[in-house]
């Protein structure tokens, strides 16, 4: 066994040397492949977490024609909670509404001094759940809970849901679309250079054939290969995406501006994944390609 | 030597075999042949005779149509896939296109059969600078094999082959690119490595090269046997079909 | 000539029979780049599009102590000008002021009946030309019209600014990266596919030489190949992306989205262009990729 | 016929040609040479010895290190590109290693040199008929190449060389994959392209297609000529240097 290892290592060590264009020209295209791949990955994932984010900013307010006592709240709080999912029902009385506008007005609250305290409506504000995103169900539960007794109105910052709805809305269809173009393009370039290294090795796959090389013989060498080029491949593609990740939060440093998003980078348990599956890609792919050879 | 072969069979064992290329093209016709352990065995024939299909047969490169081909103990028809590998590795052949890789040395070439049967270093270099010496390549010995000559080619293929030791030599037009001189010296090496062990059958159209020997001939003849000569009395089995 | 010229079409036909495999790589290869490559194209122009209607919805606002009369208005409107250029300046005056917040209260506006139509301040309000968007620019901007004289205050919405910016910026550098890492791979593609339609006609290439080809025998035959790929590639290419367009279009077909946002396909002029691009690359690369043989 | 050659000089003149290929193989040293329109000449020489080097100069495939070449009043080392394109449109080569196309039909191999010089259909397809029945393959005509027997290809790879009725052939060990018989053929061929006009080397080990022959043979021996023989008295100047 320690002869045939010292084989193997001589043949991979060889391979390597004689055809290190090919190889690098593999090992670019792994590099590529993971970089476009984890890219799109880690976009659709920040997406997902600002879409999160934004949607904490989402409330529906009811407008009652009378407050609702204590002891009613638990009632109307389940009646909301049947109909979807919610983080928080804040009661609001006419009072703290009436507080809360001459917070708002700022040095303009002598204002309201002549004003009752009771002139604004009561209210409930409703903060629904991170699932509820959708705008036509957003309408739905809009709809709901204007049949509640008492309701008078229903709000929800609707332009602004529209327009953060359309733009996560197209970003999803955006990072989809793109996801199957890519997908479609490191397809093609795995294939491609692994066919492109099969045409260098077929005349000595065939003579391995000829004089009896064994399976073994002939596939350690290229799981060593693909296992190379998987480890170091992505590797190069994650470090890369690394640097573009912190060139990009760099870029995007402004005051204020990481209160609404946060960038997260993949956690470790992903990035083993991406190279684990690289490297199962790599080996499978130059085992398929081989296949041909390895009958008889 | 093949474990599984017992000496009192013929070494290889040809019954009415028939070759068909699709679409339609007869290369061999109910051929017999049988040849014995330790005979040294002269294919010969025209162009298109269906020489080197037989040679592939033996090795199994190709599959008969019709047919029993039996390979010193080895039913070619129920082999299986590592049986095969092992076959191979006791088997040299000289193809008629050398398939010698243009872009490793000389040395990693005659090396290979060696390599893939994880014979050790020491050894494979004292077999290798032994052929070298025996094709007269010594000086280019760590050349990339592409930049040779056609003849030390030719000759490089002819060591790669020997350099197993291998119990079956397959030679197809070994001395088509080789002078009178170089030819005689790889008929010494042939007749060496037969005096060792090895069963040999040359395919050639070299009539200088079977000129002079005792050893059985066969000639084909689109892709029947035409004729044959039986000197050393050895095997009566080979028959015109 | 005409001898010639039907030995290039023979010529041609026998290649595209005899390799119609690496043909078809290569065509799917255009197709997919030129499409990957407009898809980008086509997600950045619609982005800048909708970066300047959103933009068109900024303005800002300077409260003033007190009101501007008209035959000020000229001297006002050219100090401001002179920092930015601008698409409107409009004056509000307090009743103007008033009658707005009336407006916005919508059934409530009664309990404004006992303040004086005076109690808001007037103000101007100015919507920047859309080459103003970046927030610092904007920041500044705002800076400079708080020195103006009366003026109290400089408003615009920040919260709303700053996100938007957000957005267009971390789109304008993802639709960046992308393009990048996707020009990285449409190089390789093409590069590769060429590389492959090279080694299979080595042999080919190396033989005509050998009996005194011309290079037009040689080159004509690429030239009409190339150009089939480029115009037949890019074609599909470019079918492929109306297609997707109009499914995107469709798919994000909602009520009132569309007030915000038109998604728009190339015109023609673009359409050509691509076509063209894609017809160069083809014969060039080819050209580019067989010069080794063209030597002697 | 080539047009700027005067047939009062030597078809090809070579003069103290050296070539060395990289490190420091001499292939050929100071050798000098010359053929008479019309002749045909027999190289011969050990395996290495420099053949198809010497055949490789004349075709313009290698530049030699030293020495002038002059091919039908073209000097090599001056020669542009387009003048060697239709130089060697004027010269046939049998390769050594064939050089045909295996995915392409025999026709269309032995077609390519004609389709080069834009030569009507009709032409083509009356000059491959002929040329098929010299070498005895019509009925492989539209067998795609690669399925040959190397003999075959042999055949084919001559009558490529032959299809133009070029004013020069060379040929490298053209009888080496093929038995006397075809052989003889394969001499016939060439002597008659030779009474129409081609001059004619042949580089070969075979003694039997120049034994009895009365034509020029010379014999490299490591990169020099080591004999020659002047059968027909036509030229002197090839000269062992
Ligand atoms: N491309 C090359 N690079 C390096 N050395 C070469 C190259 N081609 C040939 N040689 C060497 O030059 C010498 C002469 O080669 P050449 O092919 O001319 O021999 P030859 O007479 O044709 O032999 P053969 O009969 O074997 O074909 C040989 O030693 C060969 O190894
Ligand atoms: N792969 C193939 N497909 C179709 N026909 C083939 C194939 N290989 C060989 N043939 C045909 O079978 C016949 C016998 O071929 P084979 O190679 O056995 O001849 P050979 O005796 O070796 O001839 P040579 O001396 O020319 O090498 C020939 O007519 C050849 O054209
Ligand atoms: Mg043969
Ligand atoms: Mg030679």
């Amino acid at each position: 066994m320690s002869r045939q290892t010292y084989f193997f290592l001589k043949q991979t060590a060889r391979n390597l040397k004689q055809s290190w264009g090919t190889q690098l020209l593999t090992l670019m295209t792994v590099s590529l492949s993971v970089l476009i791949f984890s890219f799109f990955l880690l976009v659709y994932i920040n997406m997902i977490n600002a879409s999160e984010r934004l949607g904490d900013e989402l409330r529906l307010i009811i407008y009652l024609d009378h407050e609702v006592i204590p002891e009613m709240q638990p009632r109307i709080r389940k009646k909301i909670s049947d109909f979807a999912e919610v983080e928080k029902i804040v009661f609001i009385s006419k009072s703290e509404a009436f507080h809360r506008l001459k917070e708002q007005l700022g040095g303009e609250q002598d204002v309201l001094d002549d004003l009752g305290a009771d002139f604004l409506p009561p209210s409930i504000e409703i903060y629904p759940r991170r699932n509820l995103h959708n705008l036509t169900q957003i309408k739905e539960f809009s709809d709901y809970l204007a049949t509640l007794p008492g309701a008078q109105k229903v709000q929800f910052g609707q332009s602004w849901v529209e327009r953060f709805g359309y733009f996560t809305e197209l970003m999803r269809v955006i990072v989809m679309l793109s996801g199957i173009l890519l997908i479609l393009a490191t397809v093609f370039m795995v294939s491609a250079s692994i066919r492109l290294t099969v045409v260098a090795k077929e005349a000595e796959l065939e003579i391995l054939r000829l004089v009896g090389a064994t399976n073994t013989y002939i596939q350690t060498p290229l799981l060593i290969e693909g296992l190379l080029q998987g480890i170091f491949g992505s590797s190069l593609g994650l470090v890369l995406l690394y640097s573009i990740f912190l060139w990009t939060k760099m870029h995007l440093h402004g005051p204020g501006l990481f209160s609404v998003l946060t960038l997260q980078f993949f956690p470790v348990s992903t990035t083993v994944m991406i190279i684990a599956t690289a490297i199962l890609l790599c080996t499978g792919g130059s085992f398929a390609s081989i296949r041909k050879y390895m009958r008889i | 030597m093949l474990k599984s072969f017992s000496e009192d069979r013929p070494f290889i064992d040809i019954t009415k075999v028939t070759k068909v290329y699709p679409p339609d093209i007869i290369a061999l016709q109910n051929v017999s042949l049988s040849v014995d352990l330790g005979e040294i065995l002269f294919l010969t024939g025209m162009s298109g005779a269906g020489k080197t299909t037989l040679l592939k047969l033996i090795c199994c490169m190709e599959t008969p149509n019709k047919g029993l081909i039996d390979v010193g103990g080895y039913d070619l028809s129920k082999i299986s896939a590592s049986q095969i590998q092992s076959l191979r590795q006791q088997i040299g052949v000289v193809y008629q296109d050398f398939k010698i890789l243009p872009r490793q040395t000389v040395f990693q070439n005659i090396a290979m059969p060696m390599e893939v049967c994880f014979t050790n270093v020491k050894d494979i270099r004292k077999r290798v600078d032994q052929l070298l010496e025996s094709i007269k390549l010594t000086h280019k010995r760590d050349t990339v094999a592409g930049k040779l000559s056609r003849g030390e080619q030719q000759r490089v293929a002819i060591a790669r082959a020997a350099s197993n030791s291998p119990a079956l030599i397959l030679a197809d037009e070994p001395t088509g690119n080789l002078d009178a001189e170089i030819s005689e010296e790889i008929m010494k090496l042939f007749t060496e490595l037969n005096a060792a062990g090895s069963t040999v059958i040359i395919a050639t159209h070299d009539e200088s090269i079977y000129r002079n020997t005792e050893h059985r001939r066969i000639e084909l003849e689109h892709g029947l046997f035409s004729r044959q000569t039986q000197k050393k009395q050895l095997s009566l089995t080979g028959l015109m079909s």
